[in-house]
């Protein structure tokens, strides 16, 4: 079969039509959509969908042939295919930068998991946003979307890293901000592309410390050709890093916190919610903000040069996933809940990064993927059952009207939750495993924690909108409805996955074979502190509590919100000041608000605005200009008097001191 | 005996007799006449090293510089023409429109 | 130093052929209109009853035109109005310079062009001057201070730039197939083979060249500067005497030059058609010997015809005898120079010089008896075609042989380069 | 190179050219110019180039001046009137300059070394030679010219018409 491909293509071109095939999707729909605007016809939605839906698939096809590709090859021959580059792409004196892609474990791992429920949720959409205005336009955005971030995993530089980084953040903006109509979802579109500019901005210094680092280095030509942003460059020449090592990956890892929500950079993220549900799925859980957790990893040969980094990423990631989790506890808008168990989880990845798992944060990269996708879009399904309600206060009891949603998000809970033989179990044991066996007892205590909260939280969602009684009129009650085909099949695809998706990476201690670690590994820096194999009782023992500390929230969560809805009230009339800080997300938007925004803005406002742009660049630069332009106009407007004579007269007088100056010199 | 110095002197003069001419006279057809006379001042010129030289190069040059010269005065003459036909002169302190 | 001299001999000598054939051309022109229109032409001018066919008329003139009263107009611009002539006398006839007669001779190892100078860029040279004839013309109408001479003036001088152009333009076909610009060289790339020449090969080029040539002598159907219906007689209104006389002289050297030009250039010069000048040099006694039985005998046929025409008391007085007078030395002639031949034919063998000189003049003639076709060729048509309108001029002009030659250009320039005739 | 043909023709330049630029009547400048530029022929020639030398008669004295008289006519120009009196003093202005302008550089070329020429090669300024350098080394140059006559030839009659 693969003989049969590559006698009529080559890798190489494959590569390519990875990448090519979103982009042509994003094009002809955008143009589409566009000639639709300029010419006054409705488009086609048989046709957005066909490209739309058919050409991510295309490229999840092409991805996986290449995958097999590379599970072919022999034993001890590292399966990396590096396409060589496409163009230069920019050229100076001290720099090239090459348009090329790096097909290996890693972003090859990444590609799957973007094109795989990239195009599954590409498919939901179509039920989703079928009775939307701007379908195509959608589509075209969303292609997009997929177009940059797999430029972003498969690219061979930082600089096309950075480029895809971009453009899913410009994806994200475009997409958070689709109905733009509302002053209040363009305003979250605005606020997650200024948060993340921030993070960007770290991202961008980093870079450019490896380059001055690199580039001043005196390095053998022959071996770089200028390309220092290619990764096996600086992968190669490493070791020049080592001074600046700490700085360059604080600064990568702000843009990463940016990127992929970890405080203090995660208030945009719930905002982002505003955006339809699929692409909340895609975007804002299962790919785009997991780009953060891909450059830590993609650059962990940089990482493990300091300790320190690894100290701070770790340690981002512990309090983000316990903070995260506990906001997540009190939220009562389904989406918000997810976002924060989002943010939470991402936290976790960070941690396991932090803690030098590289191969576990991917894996729970991975899982995460599946389960959050299939929970945004469970949530989904019941927001669009029910009109756009998204209050889980106001829901109840659904499992009655929709039960493919009700069953497939409570597989995607379990998962999440880490409750054995789930997804979510062996991704996240395999952190908590690492974090306590690296010997980070209080990162692990945190993160345990986290963990029950995770599943408190969850199945307080669940409990909420599909178990109890239902609370809506009967009238409403019974409009409510399972989801078309399109979407209830992608919940199952999803379902499917989360619950069997963990067991690529079981674990040798559970009987598995670590096919992820192994797969991975070679990719990956060794970390200082290797972890052995041998100690199989303590995991197995640590693999039991969890799932027992997990279990035990589930059921304590059943209870309270399932059955005994009077409690939550009790609770928090009792510990009222605690309830509200959390209730509040700990006011940090309004304290963020206070302390940066608003100072911001008066001093553009009053000083930039009013001083130095009206007083200043007005006065002096652009009034004086024109006014500098005036009085040398009339200078020499003197000098042409349109007697052609008197030019000559001047000229010859020109001359005659040229002369002067060669004789008598 | 004749050098190069002498054609170059020749050429000097006829030059700054062309330049006279453009400088001194208001006839604009006397005017375009002593530029034709600077062109070919500057064509003995050419000719001259062309000579010293041994090379045909200065040759082409005034060639060149030939066409430059036909291609000046037809479009010169038609701006004559043109600015008679609406001003009634050919002086040129009498046309001053580009004054600034 | 005797290059020198040798030079200005030869400029005389040209000189002189050119003004000597200016009475024969006025006359031919009178005999030949006379006859075009079906009358005598001249014939009352005579010296002791001789006249020649009326060519003693032409001497008359000449007289006349020598001894007139030299009038000076008060309101002309003096120098100009004297230098006009001048400068039309002066260009017509040194065209003539390049002109090759006959081939070089070779006098003791030496070689004696029979041609002023054989100027590298002679053919240019042929058009610089003549385009410098339009001066004469154009200051003649300027001077005169006339409505009628300016008029005649600028018409001249538009319809000279307009016509130099196809004139220039038609021999571009005739350079690229000799590869040179020189009038020897083109001559000699001719040859004597008929086919070679250039109405043969360059049949368009002949035609443009031709009617722009007439264009260029201002002779009808293009005459307009001197068109005497509409502008009385055009620039040369003001002039009178010996200054018409140059005017008058002009127009028939630029007749006898341009004749030559197109003999030259298409007619293949002093070339006989399939007698080559190597096998004239071989065989020099023969040909002196035809010529010479050849001579003698049209000169007792000639002088007999003449002669027979005597009828006493036709006129009552000298001009009775005429005939006789011609025709009786023609027998005579005739009859020694037979006599001549039959005693000393076999004797005479051409060697060195004289071999040089009788081929030479042999050429000369066989060159000349062409320019004087294409001199009567211009009257011929003078006398038969009417005026062009001006309009038609320019339209004839740029739209119609203007085109024209450039794509004769064209033509030609595909066969030299597809057709091997590279040089 | 004769020293009596080089004076003679120098001189003649020199003279005419003064003649031209003083002549009252642009007639008299226009075919003062015109023995000028026969005198520019015959310098021409002395220096071996007898293929530019025809061509300054055939294109300067046979187009180029005789366009300009056929303007003077057309526009039937007279007498160039005396000038005001600013201009008077202008024009002695720059009279002065330009022999000042003489001056200098008569002087500067007095200081470099005399240049003899060398005798001149067979064929030396024929057309064929200059035929083949401007078909070969300056074709491109040679072929913009052709641009700049069509410009020239585009010029010329959009300003000659009365009326587009």
């Amino acid at each position: 079969m693969l003989d049969l491909i590559y006698k009529y293509v080559s890798p190489q071109t494959l590569a390519w039509l990875i990448v090519a095939f979103p982009l042509a999707g994003a094009l002809l729909n955008g143009i589409h959509s566009l000639l639709a605007g300029r010419f006054h016809f409705k488009p086609s939605k048989v046709f957005t969908s066909i490209l739309g839906v058919g050409l991510p698939f295309f490229s999840f096809a092409v991805t996986l042939i290449i995958f097999a590709t590379l599970i072919g090859f022999p034993q001890g021959q590292e399966p990396t295919m590096i396409t060589g580059p496409l163009f230069e792409w920019a050229a100076t004196q001290g720099l090239s930068i090459t348009f090329g892609l790096k097909l290996d474990q890693l972003s090859l791992v990444m590609a799957l998991i973007v094109t795989g429920v990239g195009s599954l949720i590409h498919l939901y959409s179509t039920g989703y946003m079928a009775h939307d205005e701007g379908y195509a336009r959608y589509f075209s955005h969303l292609n997009l979307f997929l177009t940059f971030m797999l430029l972003l995993v498969l690219g061979d530089s930082l600089v096309l890293l950075f480029v895809g980084w971009e453009g899913v953040g410009l994806c994200s903006y475009l997409l958070i901000g689709f109905w733009f109509e509302d002053p209040y979802k363009a305003y979250c579109g605005k606020k997650a592309f200024i948060v993340n500019r921030i993070g960007d901005t770290g991202f961008l210094l980093g870079m450019f410390l490896i380059y001055t680092a690199l580039a001043g280095a005196d390095l053998p030509a022959e071996q770089h050709q200028n390309q220092f942003f290619n990764f096996e460059v600086i992968r190669h020449f490493s070791a020049y890093l080592l001074p600046a090592a700490t700085p360059i990956c604080l600064l990568l890892f702000l843009g990463a916190v940016g990127k992929s929500a970890q405080i203090p950079l995660y208030v945009w993220l719930p905002d982002a919610m505003a955006g339809p549900t699929p692409v909340s799925a895609l975007i804002h859980a299962a790919t785009m903000v997991t780009a953060g957790v891909y450059m830590v990893a993609r650059l962990s040969f940089l990482y493990v040069m300091s300790p320190f980094a690894m100290e701070v990423v770790a340690w981002t990631g512990a309090i983000t996933a316990l903070f995260a989790a506990t906001i997540g506890l009190l939220q009562t808008d389904i989406k918000k809940v997810l976002a924060y168990s989002t943010i939470s989880q991402l936290g976790y990845m960070f941690l396991a990064l932090g803690v030098g798992a590289f191969s576990a944060g991917i894996f729970h990269l991975m899982t995460h993927a599946f389960f959050k996708a299939l929970l945004f879009l469970g949530a989904g399904s019941v927001i669009h059952a029910l009109g756009g309600e998204q209050d889980i206060t106001k829901m109840g009891g659904l499992k009655e009207r929709m039960p493919i949603t009700c069953w497939t998000f409570v597989i995607a809970s379990a998962a999440i939750a880490g409750i054995f033989p789930f997804a979510g179990f062996f991704s996240k044991d395999a952190i908590l495993w690492h974090t306590f066996h690296g010997g980070h007892i209080s990162l692990w205590l945190i993160a345990f924690l986290g963990a029950g909260l995770t599943a408190f939280y969850m199945f307080r969602l669940v409990g909420m909108v599909f178990f109890g009684e239902p609370v809506m009129k009967a009238a409403q009650w019974m409009k409510v409805h399972e989801s078309p085909p399109s979407m209830a099949s992608v919940l199952m695809i999803l379902a499917v996955l989360s619950a069997v998706g963990g067991w690529i990476g079981i674990p040798y201690a559970l009987g598995g074979g670590d096919h992820l670690q192994e797969w991975l590994a070679p990719v990956f820096a060794k970390t200082v502190g290797v972890i052995e194999i041998g100690s199989h009782a303590t995991e197995i023992v640590m693999a039991v509590l969890s799932l027992l500390w997990a279990l035990h929230f589930v059921i304590l969560a059943w209870v309270i919100y399932a059955q005994r809805k009077e409690w939550p009230a009790r609770m928090a009339g009792r510990l009222r000041l605690l309830y509200r800080l959390v209730f509040n997300k700990y006011w940090i938007d309004e304290i963020y608000n206070f302390l940066i925004v608003r100072p911001l803005i008066w001093t553009s406002e009053k000083f930039l605005w009013g001083i130095m742009d009206v007083r200043l660049i007005d006065q002096f630069g652009v009034h004086g200009t024109g006014r500098m332009m005036l009085v040398w106009n009339r200078l020499v407007t003197l000098m042409q008097t349109g007697v052609v004579q008197q030019y000559l007269f001047f000229f010859v007088v020109g001359v005659i001191l040229i002369i002067w100056g060669m004789l008598f010199k | 005996m004749i050098t190069l110095n002498h054609y170059l002197i020749l050429a000097a003069l006829l030059f700054c007799i062309g330049i006279f001419g453009v400088i001194v006279r208001r006839n604009i057809l006397i005017i375009l006449m002593s530029i034709e006379l600077m062109l070919s001042a500057v064509n003995l010129v050419f000719i001259a090293f062309s000579r010293y030289l041994g090379g045909l190069d200065g040759h082409v040059w005034v060639f060149m510089v030939l066409t430059v010269a036909a291609a000046e005065a037809a479009v010169g003459l038609g701006i004559i023409v043109a600015v008679f036909r609406n001003k009634e002169t050919v002086y040129v302190d009498e046309v001053k429109e580009l004054k600034g | 130093m005797t290059d020198g001299i040798l030079a200005a001999v030869k400029t005389f000598a040209i000189f002189f052929v050119v003004i000597n054939i200016v009475p024969v051309l006025i006359w031919m022109e009178r005999k030949v209109a006379a006859y075009i229109q079906d009358r005598r032409g001249p014939n009352r001018a005579a010296i002791l009853g001789i006249r020649l066919g009326g060519m003693i008329h032409s001497l008359n003139d000449v007289i006349k035109l020598f001894t007139k009263e030299d009038i000076l107009p008060p309101h002309v611009n003096k120098p100009m109005y004297l230098a006009a002539p001048m400068i039309a006398m002066f260009v017509a006839t040194i065209t003539m310079a390049v002109i090759p007669f006959a081939d070089p001779m070779t006098i003791g190892g030496k070689k004696f062009l029979l041609q002023i100078a054989d100027l590298d860029a002679g053919l240019l040279y042929v058009f610089a001057v003549s385009s410098l004839g339009i001066y004469g013309v154009l200051l003649a109408g300027w001077a005169a201070n006339n409505k009628f001479a300016l008029l005649g003036g600028l018409r001249a001088s538009a319809q000279m730039i307009s016509y130099e152009i196809s004139l220039g333009l038609a021999v571009v076909g005739i350079f690229l197939l000799a590869g040179s610009l020189k009038l020897s060289d083109i001559v000699a790339q001719q040859g004597s083979d008929l086919w070679m020449w250039n109405i043969i090969r360059q049949p368009v080029a002949f035609f443009i060249f031709l009617a722009a040539l007439f264009a260029e002598t201002n002779r009808l159907p293009f005459d307009l500067p001197e068109g005497e219906a509409e502008i009385v007689a055009g620039y040369h209104v003001e002039y009178s005497s010996m200054k018409f006389a140059l005017f008058f002289m002009a127009e028939y050297a630029h007749i006898i030059v341009g004749s030559c030009i197109i003999t030259t250039l298409f007619f293949g010069g002093w070339h006989i058609p399939f007698i080559s000048a190597d096998w004239m040099r071989a065989n020099a006694d023969l040909l002196l010997k035809i010529n010479w039985a050849g001579f003698a005998l049209v000169s007792i046929l000639g002088g007999g015809y003449i002669a027979k025409w005597f009828r006493k008391g036709k006129y009552g007085d000298l001009r009775d005898f005429e005939p006789l007078v011609i025709g009786v030395p023609g027998i005579l002639t005739g009859v020694g120079l037979l006599g001549l031949f039959v005693l000393f034919g076999d004797q005479v063998h051409l060697t060195g010089l004289w071999k040089g000189i009788f081929i030479a003049g042999l050429q000369v003639s066989v060159f000349l008896a062409k320019a004087l076709f294409f001199c009567f060729f211009f009257i011929w048509v003078r006398w038969t075609l009417p005026r062009f309108r001006y309009d038609q001029l320019m339209r004839l002009g740029w739209k119609g042989m203007l085109p024209l030659a450039l794509v004769n250009i064209l033509v030609t320039g595909w066969v030299v380069l597809f057709g091997g005739h590279h040089t | 190179m004769n020293p009596i043909l080089f004076y003679t023709f120098g001189g003649l330049a020199v003279v005419t050219a003064l003649l031209m630029v003083t002549r009252q009547n642009p007639i008299a400048s226009a075919l003062w110019l015109v023995v000028n530029f026969f005198a520019f022929a015959a310098l021409f020639a002395l220096l071996s180039a007898h293929f530019i030398a025809v061509i300054q008669i055939l294109l300067y004295a046979g187009a180029i001046m005789v366009l300009f008289i056929f303007v003077i006519m057309l526009l039937n120009l007279r007498e160039e009137e005396i000038k005001p009196r600013q201009l008077q003093f202008s024009g002695l202005l720059g009279g002065g300059l330009v022999i000042y302008l003489i001056v200098l550089l008569v002087l500067g070329l007095l200081k470099i070394p005399a240049a003899p020429f060398e005798a001149s090669t067979e064929g030396f300024g024929y057309v064929a030679p200059v035929g083949r350098l401007l078909f070969t080394k300056y074709l491109i140059p040679f072929e913009l010219t052709s641009v700049l006559l069509l410009v020239a030839i585009v010029g010329s009659v959009v300003m000659g018409k009365r009326k587009l």
